[in-house]
């Protein structure tokens, strides 16, 4: 099984978040959207573990396809490092992505920080014929991908926290207001966990389905290790379900968030 | 396979094609790692934990990663031993290799049952956890002295009809008393280590990085320990020593062969590389062929001292 | 030093001007790392372990290095305890830092001797280092088992007119047991963990790495085992507990005080870095003053649980 | 305490030994010949100890020094990767380096392998009027800096094992034919130990003082753990010395080899 490839191109879209083009026949034909790759940091030793990341679009055509990441520790900080020509050592497409149905006729992707990521190709890819995004960043220089984005959807909500670009305040707030006017058929969120607990509350109270990207920390990516879970239904009781294999993506009816 | 090279290894009556086995856990039931390579490659498969009744485990996060090793405490999240047998053997069953059905109990009972269950479903052997140090009862309880794990063993041993594999817990003063409480009581062979006791802390939110607090320490941070243990072990008695604790390639395998160790088990390291134990196989053929070994039993205790 | 910053910490009746301290037997006596920075800044400076008689040590190779850790076979070589008296503490008193001696002994009555010498002499706490697995005989018996510590160190205690520290061993099956023999025997605090029992083996060579087969495994792949066993000590006795095992910078030093500890040791980080207490001292300061943080006692035993 | 330097250049001498000249005017000033630097291999955390690698060159002028590697295991293959322009941790110079005494008029610095690299600056510096080289080689692949050998010295011996280059056999073998027709009235070794053991001997039965720069895994580098020990004589016995910080260089008549 070969997982290494090679990194075609590698920028920074901010301060601390890159983006990496990685070129894979393989990944960029058979990914989903919300769909994840783990990447394995470096071989000095130190840094074991893969880090779980979303593929954020694929360009089918060329073999290709795109991941940003954001530094936070240790392991994305060595993967900051890599450049283009370099290789780099992927496993994916794994999990379960977001549902592409065709009944679906307006729906909104809801993102905050790096929850973005995965929903720029399901906007992409989605059948809809009304596609709104609501992206939230923790301030102006936080503001990534809007051009793209843009030109995935029909309509973009940008806010902040602090409102030094777009609106002030929560997706959560401008969800409530877009539903308000319009409402959705279909929701996606991706994000912080409060964020997408509320997010799964305000579909309940619209009576709108909707779908979630989990995050949890991972061992083996590929669901034999049982590290990674998160509380979903079953019957009336619940379980521990892999968000690796069975998730990252959730339907907002199965999961428990608390 | 290269020809001349013989890599066969008999574990206390267990046949192994070769000596690199999945280490419990790690592995699940073998499904989700068939996906990325021919697992009858394995010389074995020890199966995720077992208990008698299903398991939901520890509240999550499950992981921490340290320092060249990773903590778990994932507590034994398990589909009980019954569903195992209904739904996971036939799947194994049609793999080429031995199965090592891994089991942990709250009471010698327990153990009991479940020796006699497994005795009578198609599995090729029994390792008994009596160290697990994930769950607040039971197992690293019964595997922290050796009187326990005597009287564990004993019993359990009247209802095991398939070589029963005992795995040592490093969390202990002195493993070589407890592995000859187990060889005593009848055991066929001794895995060791299970993970370490250890914990992760967030600086800055104050709080553990684990739901449960604490976890166990595995991968290559532990190999130090785990050679140690194997090699105190593998010279206080007789029954053959499984080695494992950060294996990662042929030659940390080989040092556990040099320490005493008829084979090994890899966990940790195949989260990293899921090629890790095909190609710890292929490196230990290269060793025997560049040293002219002909069987890997030859290596087994070979450390020169 | 900022304002406003208090890093005192008070270990047992040992005042200490900031909570780290140099490990012993990885800071020599002083001298060398004295080249590289001002060795005043120490909270103190635990000395190479000492014994009644000089000592010669284990042949070499005495280190080996391992994922994210060290192994070492030192073996306590050392001037003895006299020589040290007239030749090193000269030296050391001119250095306004806490002076801790580290002794051996491979009977009761050595260590009553060198509690008594040291008492007499210009040093300012005295650490009972009952657990250095690198010597046959002696101390690594005496820390294994609760008895044994209680018996050495209340003997020992009607010797020692200084704050006397006791030392224990991670390679015992609980921790606690031992920290609270300690405690009752009249130990003024526990310090912990002493290196882990391992071993590392040269495939190609087929031989043990270390001149004496097995040494003693620190540095960062020991840290989640020693935050874990400081976290269980400092819950389960009441004296003050002194942290160590891998930190290698201030954010690893403030895990080990959330933990429970009083105050921290760092040995082998040093080999690395021999700025490395300097800047975990700076680096507690910039983590109290990001925190709105007065006092560094308010850090110890802080975790949200 | 600074010890972060420049690398001036980097590039292979052969096909797994490479030279580094760092840029550090304190080092290059201080420098002894035969005395080392200690250098970290990476920040991931995996490989955490030091590697002792002596000083081979230094050019007091321009304030650098040259150090030459051979990869042998992890840290070094992880020093392989370092390229001109990139900082690297070195502490130096440490330990006791050859003694340059005037009255010595013929030396000859014998060294085997890696164990060439400090002998090179030895025989720069040195004020002897006969200066000779011998130099073991594997084969004739691994013979590297012979112009820069030939350059410090009168005489240049170069023997490989297998005879592929200059001399075939040993260079204690060589040193004696060489001693035979012209003795020296001081030696240098420096190689593996069975090398300098014999060598050792050598110097005893021709009555000739020498020096040998031994080798031990080190620890702290600078004398305080005394990981990096060897037998030395004393008095009517013998005890452990650092080799890190009494040596590597020890007299003849003080280093016990056995
Ligand atoms: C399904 C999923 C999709 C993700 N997609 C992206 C993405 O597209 N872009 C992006 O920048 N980040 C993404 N993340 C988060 C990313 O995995 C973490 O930021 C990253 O693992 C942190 O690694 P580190 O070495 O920098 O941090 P460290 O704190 O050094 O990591 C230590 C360990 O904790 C794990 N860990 C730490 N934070 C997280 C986290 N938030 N989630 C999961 N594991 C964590 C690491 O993987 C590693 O095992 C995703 C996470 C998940 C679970
Ligand atoms: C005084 C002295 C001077 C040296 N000068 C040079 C030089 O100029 N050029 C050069 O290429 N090499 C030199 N060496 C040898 C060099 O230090 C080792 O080859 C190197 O440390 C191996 O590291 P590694 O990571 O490649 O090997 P690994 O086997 O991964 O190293 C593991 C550990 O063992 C130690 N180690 C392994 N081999 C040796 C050895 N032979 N000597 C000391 N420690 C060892 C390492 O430092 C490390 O701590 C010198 C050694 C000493 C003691
Ligand atoms: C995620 C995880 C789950 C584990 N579960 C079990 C288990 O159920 N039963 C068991 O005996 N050992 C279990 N172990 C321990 C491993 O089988 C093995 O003893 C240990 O991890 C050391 O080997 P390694 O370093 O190769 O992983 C588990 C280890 C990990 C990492
Ligand atoms: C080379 C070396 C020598 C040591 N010698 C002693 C000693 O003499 N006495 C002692 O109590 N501990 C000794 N130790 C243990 C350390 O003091 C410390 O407990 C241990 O190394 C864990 O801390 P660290 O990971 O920061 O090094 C030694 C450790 C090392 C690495
Ligand atoms: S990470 Fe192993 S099951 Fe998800
Ligand atoms: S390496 Fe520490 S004394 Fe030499």
């Amino acid at each position: 099984m070969n997982t290494r490839y090679r990194i075609l191109k590698a920028e920074y879209l901010n301060v601390d978040t890159f983006l990496l083009t990685v070129q894979s026949e393989l990944i960029s034909k058979k990914a989903r959207p919300g769909q994840i790759v783990t990447i394995k940091c470096g071989d000095e030793g130190g840094v074991i573990l893969r880090r779980p990341i979303s593929i954020c679009s694929v360009d089918r055509e060329k073999g290709t396809f795109d991941i940003a990441i954001q530094i936070r520790g240790k392991g994305t900080k060595i993967l900051s490092k890599f450049k283009a020509g370099d290789m780099i050592d992927i496993m994916g497409p794994l999990g379960q992505g977001f549902s592409l149905y065709p009944k679906h006729k307006k729906i909104i992707a809801i993102g905050g920080g790096i929850g973005i990521f995965p929903l720029l190709q399901l906007l992409k890819d989605h059948p809809a014929e009304n596609k709104k995004a609501i992206l939230g960043f923790r301030n102006k220089s936080c503001v990534i991908l809007e051009e793209e984005f843009r030109q995935a959807c029909n309509e973009l909500f940008i806010s902040t926290d602090d409102g030094s670009y777009g609106d002030k305040g929560f997706v959560t707030d401008t969800l409530k207001k877009v539903m308000d006017k319009e409402p959705a058929d279909m929701l996606f969120f991706c994000g912080p966990l409060p964020m997408m607990k509320l997010g799964v509350e305000i579909a309940k109270e619209y009576n709108t389905p909707c779908e979630v990207s989990m995050e949890q920390r991972m061992g083996c990516g590929i669901g034999a290790c049982l590290v990674c879970v998160c509380k979903t239904k079953k019957e009336d009781d619940w379980e521990y379900t892999q968000v690796c294999k069975m998730g990252p993506v959730f339907s907002g009816d199965k999961i428990i968030i608390d | 396979m290269r020809e001349n090279i013989n890599l066969k290894v008999n574990i206390g009556g267990l046949e192994l094609k070769n000596p690199v086995i999945a280490a419990s856990g790690c592995f699940g039931f073998g499904r989700e790692y068939s996906r990325f390579f021919d697992i009858k490659r394995l010389g074995g498969i020890a199966v995720r934990g077992l208990t008698l009744q299903p398991q939901k485990g520890n509240p999550p996060p499950r992981i921490a990663e340290t320092p060249s090793g990773i903590l778990n405490s994932v507590g034994l999240q398990n589909p009980g031993v019954h569903t195992f047998i209904e739904k996971e053997i036939p799947f194994l069953r049609k793999i080429d290799t031995t199965i090592i059905a891994n089991v942990s109990g709250n009471t010698i009972e327990e153990y009991e049952s479940m020796a006699e269950i497994l005795s009578n479903a198609d599995v090729d052997a029994i390792e008994l956890n009596l160290s697990c140090p994930n769950v607040q009862e039971g197992c690293l309880r019964f595997g922290s002295s050796a009187q326990k794990v005597e009287s564990v063993v004993s019993r359990v041993k009247n209802y095991a009809k398939k070589p029963l594999l005992v795995k040592l817990t490093p969390n202990v003063t002195d493993i070589t008393e407890i592995a000859k409480a187990a060889e005593e009581a009848g055991a066929d062979s001794v895995s060791l280590i299970n993970t370490i006791l250890g914990m992760a802390i967030n600086a800055k939110t104050r709080r553990p990085i684990l739901g449960s607090i604490t976890g166990g320490l595995s991968g290559p941070a532990v190999k130090p320990i785990a050679l140690r243990m194997v090699y105190e072990v593998s010279r206080a008695v007789k029954i053959p020593v499984i080695g494992m604790g950060g294996i990662c390639n042929a030659t940390d395998a080989i040092e556990f062969l040099l320490a005493g160790a008829s084979a090994v088990m890899i966990g940790t390291a195949g989260f990293a590389n899921p090629m890790v134990w095909v190609e710890t196989i292929e490196g230990i053929e290269d060793y025997m062929a560049e040293n002219s070994i002909n069987s890997v039993t030859e290596l087994i205790g070979g450390l020169i001292v």
